[in-house]
């Protein structure tokens, strides 16, 4: 799932400078999922935003709301309904959220509350660590389930340079290496022939900085 | 004169802290004059949105009475409380509050002396704080804390 | 012949090689550049020209081989995938052919985050494996990588890469330097060796694959300075292994940096007998006024003069 | 497919409780529970990983508290409850498995065979006990070394007539305690009462070492005046004696404590025919795989259950499963039983009214904002939260009014309203239910 930590609240509190009245919206999702953006989260970022406030004698006032997604347009223009009568909008949702509501509401700026970091998975309770950078060509097949292209700091796809040394990665000794990781799973899949291969150059022009936002089209379910 | 009575929220541990201050009652001790007990089943029961509601609301310090490191009756409640107390403090320090006025106290049972000592010595404390400048900011005339004759 | 290159002419007759590492300036200032030119020279058979080693800015592998070529010597063109996509990769290649430059390694390139630019991204459009097919292509097929675009001239080029066997997983070290060959590496550079009985552990998988028949394995050698440089790159340096023993051995060294010198010449003799090294590649970091010396001691001298082709001057 | 889902909204208040119980274990803590379960008519299943019943109390019950009585003591037992028509006696079979909850916990036995066998307990009691290792590290090996069981077998076999080991006959005999295990009071236990049975009955030369003498455990203290009068010697050491042979003999050496000033102590050199250690005890290898299936929480050093005084005897951090005896910290057989039969009442009593009635407090999670996070049932001390999977699947499916993700639940049998989960869910879909809110709501909106 998508992995996001809220922003600084000085920087939250340096966008909101101009405004008085704001909407705080969650989301009921990913950022739920990773404590950044859920009901609990809006809630203390309220008090927090408040207090903070009236510290600097400019109260603000905050609605609260978190919607179980922010990501799809109905959802975005419920929420936008709700935001009428305020002058902004703050989103802790992840960015494709801020956008969505972003498009619903012309005429009050949606501001982002969160980093949006990464995709990635929970590796212990309140450690999350990147998984997948959506490349957009899969070749998990290849490399027994590990991802180079998340998990090795040099994205290399035809093993491991000479930093990797009793299984870590030297950029960070708390880094495994992709490639010991792949290799011990080949290894215990009986796989280890797949290393052989020399996997060519990657077609990066699946990944969107080279193409504009990537599409996906299905005609069969298009009305 | 006007002096400064702070007003503290205890949140107590129904295991430990309210057991203490029941001691304390007993004991006939003397605690603050302008003390808010709010008990809860554990310690971990305790949000953080608590301790910062109860600062936004006007208390001048909030205390968590806790079971003591090991001894919690479910094992991880104290803990759990303590480490979102580490969160809220860290919140309070970048919003310039002090983070003096959050606390915790590991109690037993029985340590009702224990109890209305750290409770006079948070009030003590609080006092060299000052007023929670939040009540300040928004109605100096009529600080809720302030106004009792001493 | 593939390149031309006196390196590969070298190889090709049969003879040990002898390379050495060359930093180019932290800015354009070329003195630097023909002081360890002037070190090297009649000493080694190519230099090799690094590309922002360890991340540092430094004047530009191809600007400073061209250097080289104007003072006399040979060079080996050092390409990192960390910096350029294979765009300006290739772009460089055709200038770098155009400038005389006959040899090329192929690196991934040290991370970003351990030089001065932390903040840089880095690219790693192509991996080292992916770097070397591409420069074989060119060269063999004179096409642009993936595409049916025939380049204007000829490219030629001695491909090299590197191995590192004392980095892990061991087991696919070997498979990895395989896979070079198969991409179409001319030779290998390894990292300096200090275990001894891991790099013939390396060898014999090496032999085992049939890799030594394809490829020109150089073996990577590096003076150590004092122990406490050997101490500090057991304890710090990720994929370099130096036994106790060595480390012990410079320490009781009443000249710590005569003993480094023994030990290297000693190491260049042992790995000579190993079947299927071809050559040593010196990597003195900061020390290029020791080559000679160390050359010298190891019984490599004089450097064999290859068979020019006509018209090219090396 | 819609009517099948239970209905969430409607939490069961009191849970309806079999008199079945599951026993892990058929050492003395396991056979003494069962045996007193089985009496009470509490259907007791029994699991043994071994062949066998009786764990480890064949190598220290021969003569422990009253000698020869406490071996025929579970003897008895054990006899009792192969004929007992309350108890199913399972050898050579593991707990795989385990699901439910208190009341209805479904946990699956794997035999040797292969076979596997589903029960429905209402409670689970573990009891799967220590394992020991013969440990000689640092001693020159010869025939002057034994083990604490050996011993107590060696006098339990021999009659009236002298001790003879390796055929040789006994007349010096040293202990070294506090060296195999730290704090196992067990071993000063066994120790003092061996040492009496060799010098009052064998007329036998007694050395006991040690560290710390630890006698705060029943008759301790009483047993070591004892064992002083009767001419037992006690030498306190810090660093590991030194161990040497001499000729057929061995000799242990340490430095006379009893002189304060330490250059100046003397070496006190100890001969004799027999050295005596007691076996290392060490928890049980497969205690951390049992822990993740019956989701307990594990100890230091692979113990079951936290070092927290609240837990110290029978509870363990879920409601209805209890760990009794050594599997916990091993103790002397006095207290092993002490203990068995504290929790075979405890569960006579929980389970006598043949329902539980949940608790005042019970955490609630609200379906529709679940989002499926897994922080309660990570953080849940009590296990009693899990993600519901229907059909074995997350599916959406339809309750009430509207479309629902499939929610984390808690089980109420199983919760002790703490409220760690309500203050944690960051969707803040947990509540209390029973809880006083207004005097927090002030603080919560």
């Amino acid at each position: 799932m998508i992995k996001a930590e809220q922003k600084p609240i000085e920087e939250i509190l340096t966008y909101l400078d101009p405004y008085k009245k704001i909407l705080l919206s969650g989301c009921g999702a990913c950022v739920t999922v990773c404590h950044a953006g859920g009901e609990k989260e809006v809630s203390l970022l309220a008090s927090s935003l408040k207090m903070a406030r009236n510290l600097t004698g400019k109260p603000l006032e905050i609605q609260e709301i978190t919607p179980a997604r922010q990501c799809e347009p109905e959802f975005a223009e419920e929420l936008a309904e709700k935001a009428e009568g305020v002058e902004a909008v703050l989103s802790l949702s992840c960015g494709v959220g801020v956008q969505t509501l972003a498009r619903s509401l012309t005429k009050t700026p949606v501001i982002p509350g969160v980093n949006t970091v990464f995709m990635g998975e929970t590796v212990s309770h309140g450690v999350w660590e990147e998984r997948c950078q959506a490349c957009g060509n899969c070749l998990l097949e290849r490399t027994g389930g590990v991802c180079p292209i998340a998990r090795c700091s040099k994205q290399l796809l035809n093993g491991p340079c000479g930093g990797s040394s009793k299984g870590k990665c030297e950029i960070r000794q708390e880094t495994d290496c992709a490639w010991q990781l792949i290799y011990d799973r080949l290894k215990s899949l009986g796989q280890l022939d797949k290393l052989r291969e020399v996997i060519p150059a990657k077609n990066w022009g699946t990944e969107s900085r080279d193409k504009g936002p990537r599409r996906i089209v299905r005609e069969d379910l298009k009305i | 004169m006007l002096v400064f009575i702070p007003k503290i929220v205890a949140f107590c541990c129904e295991q430990s802290g309210v057991p203490a201050a029941e001691m304390a009652e007993t004991l006939k001790l003397s605690v603050p004059a302008n003390l808010e007990i709010v008990p809860v089943p554990c310690a971990g029961r305790t949000e953080t949105l608590f301790l910062l509601k109860a600062l936004e609301r006007g208390a001048d310090g909030v205390i968590v009475f806790a079971c003591h490191e090991e001894n919690c009756q479910y094992l991880i409640g104290n803990m759990r409380a303590k480490s979102r107390l580490l969160y809220a403090q860290n919140l309070l320090q970048k919003i310039g509050l002090e983070k003096e006025r959050l606390e915790i106290c590991n109690i037993a049972t029985n340590s009702g002396v224990k109890f209305a000592e750290t409770l006079k010595d948070k009030a003590i404390r609080l006092k060299e704080l000052g007023p929670n400048p939040l009540t300040r900011i928004n109605d100096p005339l009529a600080h809720a804390n302030v106004g009792i004759k001493e | 012949m593939k390149a031309g290159s006196n390196l590969e002419k070298v190889f090709t007759q049969g003879h040990f090689a002898v390379t050495a590492e060359l930093g180019p300036p932290k800015g354009n200032d070329t003195n630097v550049i023909q002081k360890k030119v002037d070190f090297l020279r009649g000493y080694v058979d190519a230099v090799n020209v690094t590309d922002n080693q360890t991340a540092i800015v430094r004047m530009s592998s191809i600007a400073a081989c061209s250097f080289v070529i104007q003072m006399g010597m040979e060079p080996v063109m050092q390409m990192v995938c960390r910096d350029r996509n294979r765009i300006a990769m290739q772009s460089d290649i055709f200038g770098a052919s155009a400038l005389g430059i006959r040899n090329i390694l192929c690196l991934t390139g040290d991370h970003h985050t351990f030089g001065n630019q932390v903040n840089a991204k880095n690219v790693h459009d192509l991996d080292s494996v992916q770097l070397i097919d591409m420069v074989r292509t060119m060269r063999d097929n004179q096409t642009l990588l993936g595409g049916e675009d025939k380049i204007e001239g000829e490219i030629k080029m001695f491909i090299g890469a590197a191995a590192n066997p004392f980095a892990d997983p061991f087991e696919f070290r070997a498979v990895r330097t395989a896979k070079k060959a198969d991409a179409g590496v001319d030779f290998i550079q390894t990292q300096c060796i200090y275990d001894m009985d891991r790099f013939k552990e390396w060898m014999k998988m090496i032999r085992d694959l049939g890799v030594h028949e394809k490829v020109h394995i150089m073996a990577g050698v590096t003076p150590l300075k004092s122990a406490g440089m050997a101490r500090y790159m057991a304890k710090n340096v990720a994929g370099i292994i130096i036994p106790d023993a060595l480390i012990d051995r410079m320490a009781k060294a009443q000249k710590g940096a005569d003993e480094g010198i023994n030990i290297c010449v000693e190491q260049i003799q042992e790995l000579r007998e190993i079947e299927g090294v071809h050559g040593i590649h010196l990597m003195a970091i900061e020390w290029e006024h020791m080559v000679g010396r160390i050359v010298e001691a190891a019984g490599l001298l004089p450097r064999p003069q290859v068979e020019q082709d006509s018209g090219e001057k090396v | 497919m819609v009517q099948s889902m239970p209905d969430l909204n409607k939490v069961a208040q009191s849970i309806p409780l079999k008199r079945e119980v599951l026993v892990l274990g058929g050492g003395v803590s396991g056979i003494t529970i069962a045996d007193i379960l089985a009496r009470s008519g509490i259907h007791v299943t029994l699991v043994e990983k071994r062949k066998n019943l009786g764990g480890l109390s064949k190598q220290f019950c021969l003569f422990s508290n009253r000698p020869g009585d406490s071996d025929n003591r579970i003897s008895g037992k054990m006899a009792r409850l192969s004929e007992s028509p309350h108890i199913t006696l399972i050898t050579g079979a593991e707990l795989v498995g385990m699901e439910g909850h208190f009341g209805s916990f479904q946990a699956k036995i794997r035999k040797e065979s292969g076979e596997t066998i589903l029960l429905f307990p209402s409670a689970v009691v573990v009891a799967t006990g220590y394992i020991t290792r013969r440990d000689a590290k640092g001693i020159p090996d010869s025939g002057c070394l034994a083990f604490l069981s050996d011993m107590e077998r060696l006098i339990a076999e021999t009659g009236e007539s002298g001790l003879l080991w390796n055929g040789k006959p006994l007349n010096t005999v040293t202990f070294v305690l506090d060296q195999a295990n730290d704090d196992i009071k067990l071993d000063t236990s066994t120790v003092f009462k061996q040492s009496l049975v060799l010098r009052q009955k064998y007329n036998c030369q007694v050395y006991v070492l040690c560290k710390d003498l630890k006698v705060s455990f029943t008759s301790g203290e009483r047993l070591y005046r004892k064992a002083r009068e009767a001419g037992v010697l006690f030498f306190k050491y810090e660093e590991t004696p030194e161990y040497s042979l001499v000729g057929d003999r061995i000799c242990v050496a340490l430095p006379d404590n009893t002189n304060l000033k330490k250059e100046e102590q003397e070496k006190i050199t100890l001969l004799s025919d027999l050295l005596v250690l007691p076996e290392v005890c060490l928890p049980d290898p497969e205690a951390e795989q049992l822990c993740r299936i019956l989701r307990l929480r594990m100890g230091k050093g692979g113990r079951f259950m936290d070092d927290n005084p609240q837990f110290l005897r029978i509870r363990s951090n879920r409601r209805g499963v209890f760990v009794a005896g050594a599997c916990r910290f091993p103790q002397l057989p006095a207290e092993t039983l002490k203990e068995a039969e504290a929790a075979a009442q405890e569960i006579t009593a929980l389970l006598a009214p043949g329902v539980y009635e949940c608790g005042p407090l019970v955490a609630e999670v609200n379906a529709d904002k679940c989002a499926l996070c897994y922080t309660c049932p990570r953080l849940c001390p009590h296990s009693a939260i899990g993600i519901e999977r229907y059909a074995g699947k997350n599916v959406y499916y339809v309750l009430g009014n509207g479309d629902r993700w499939n929610a984390a639940r808690v089980e109420p049998a199983a919760c002790y309203g703490c409220g760690i989960c309500v203050a944690e869910c960051p969707a803040r879909a947990i509540s209390l239910r029973g809880e006083d809110a207004l005097s927090l709501d002030a603080y919560a909106k």
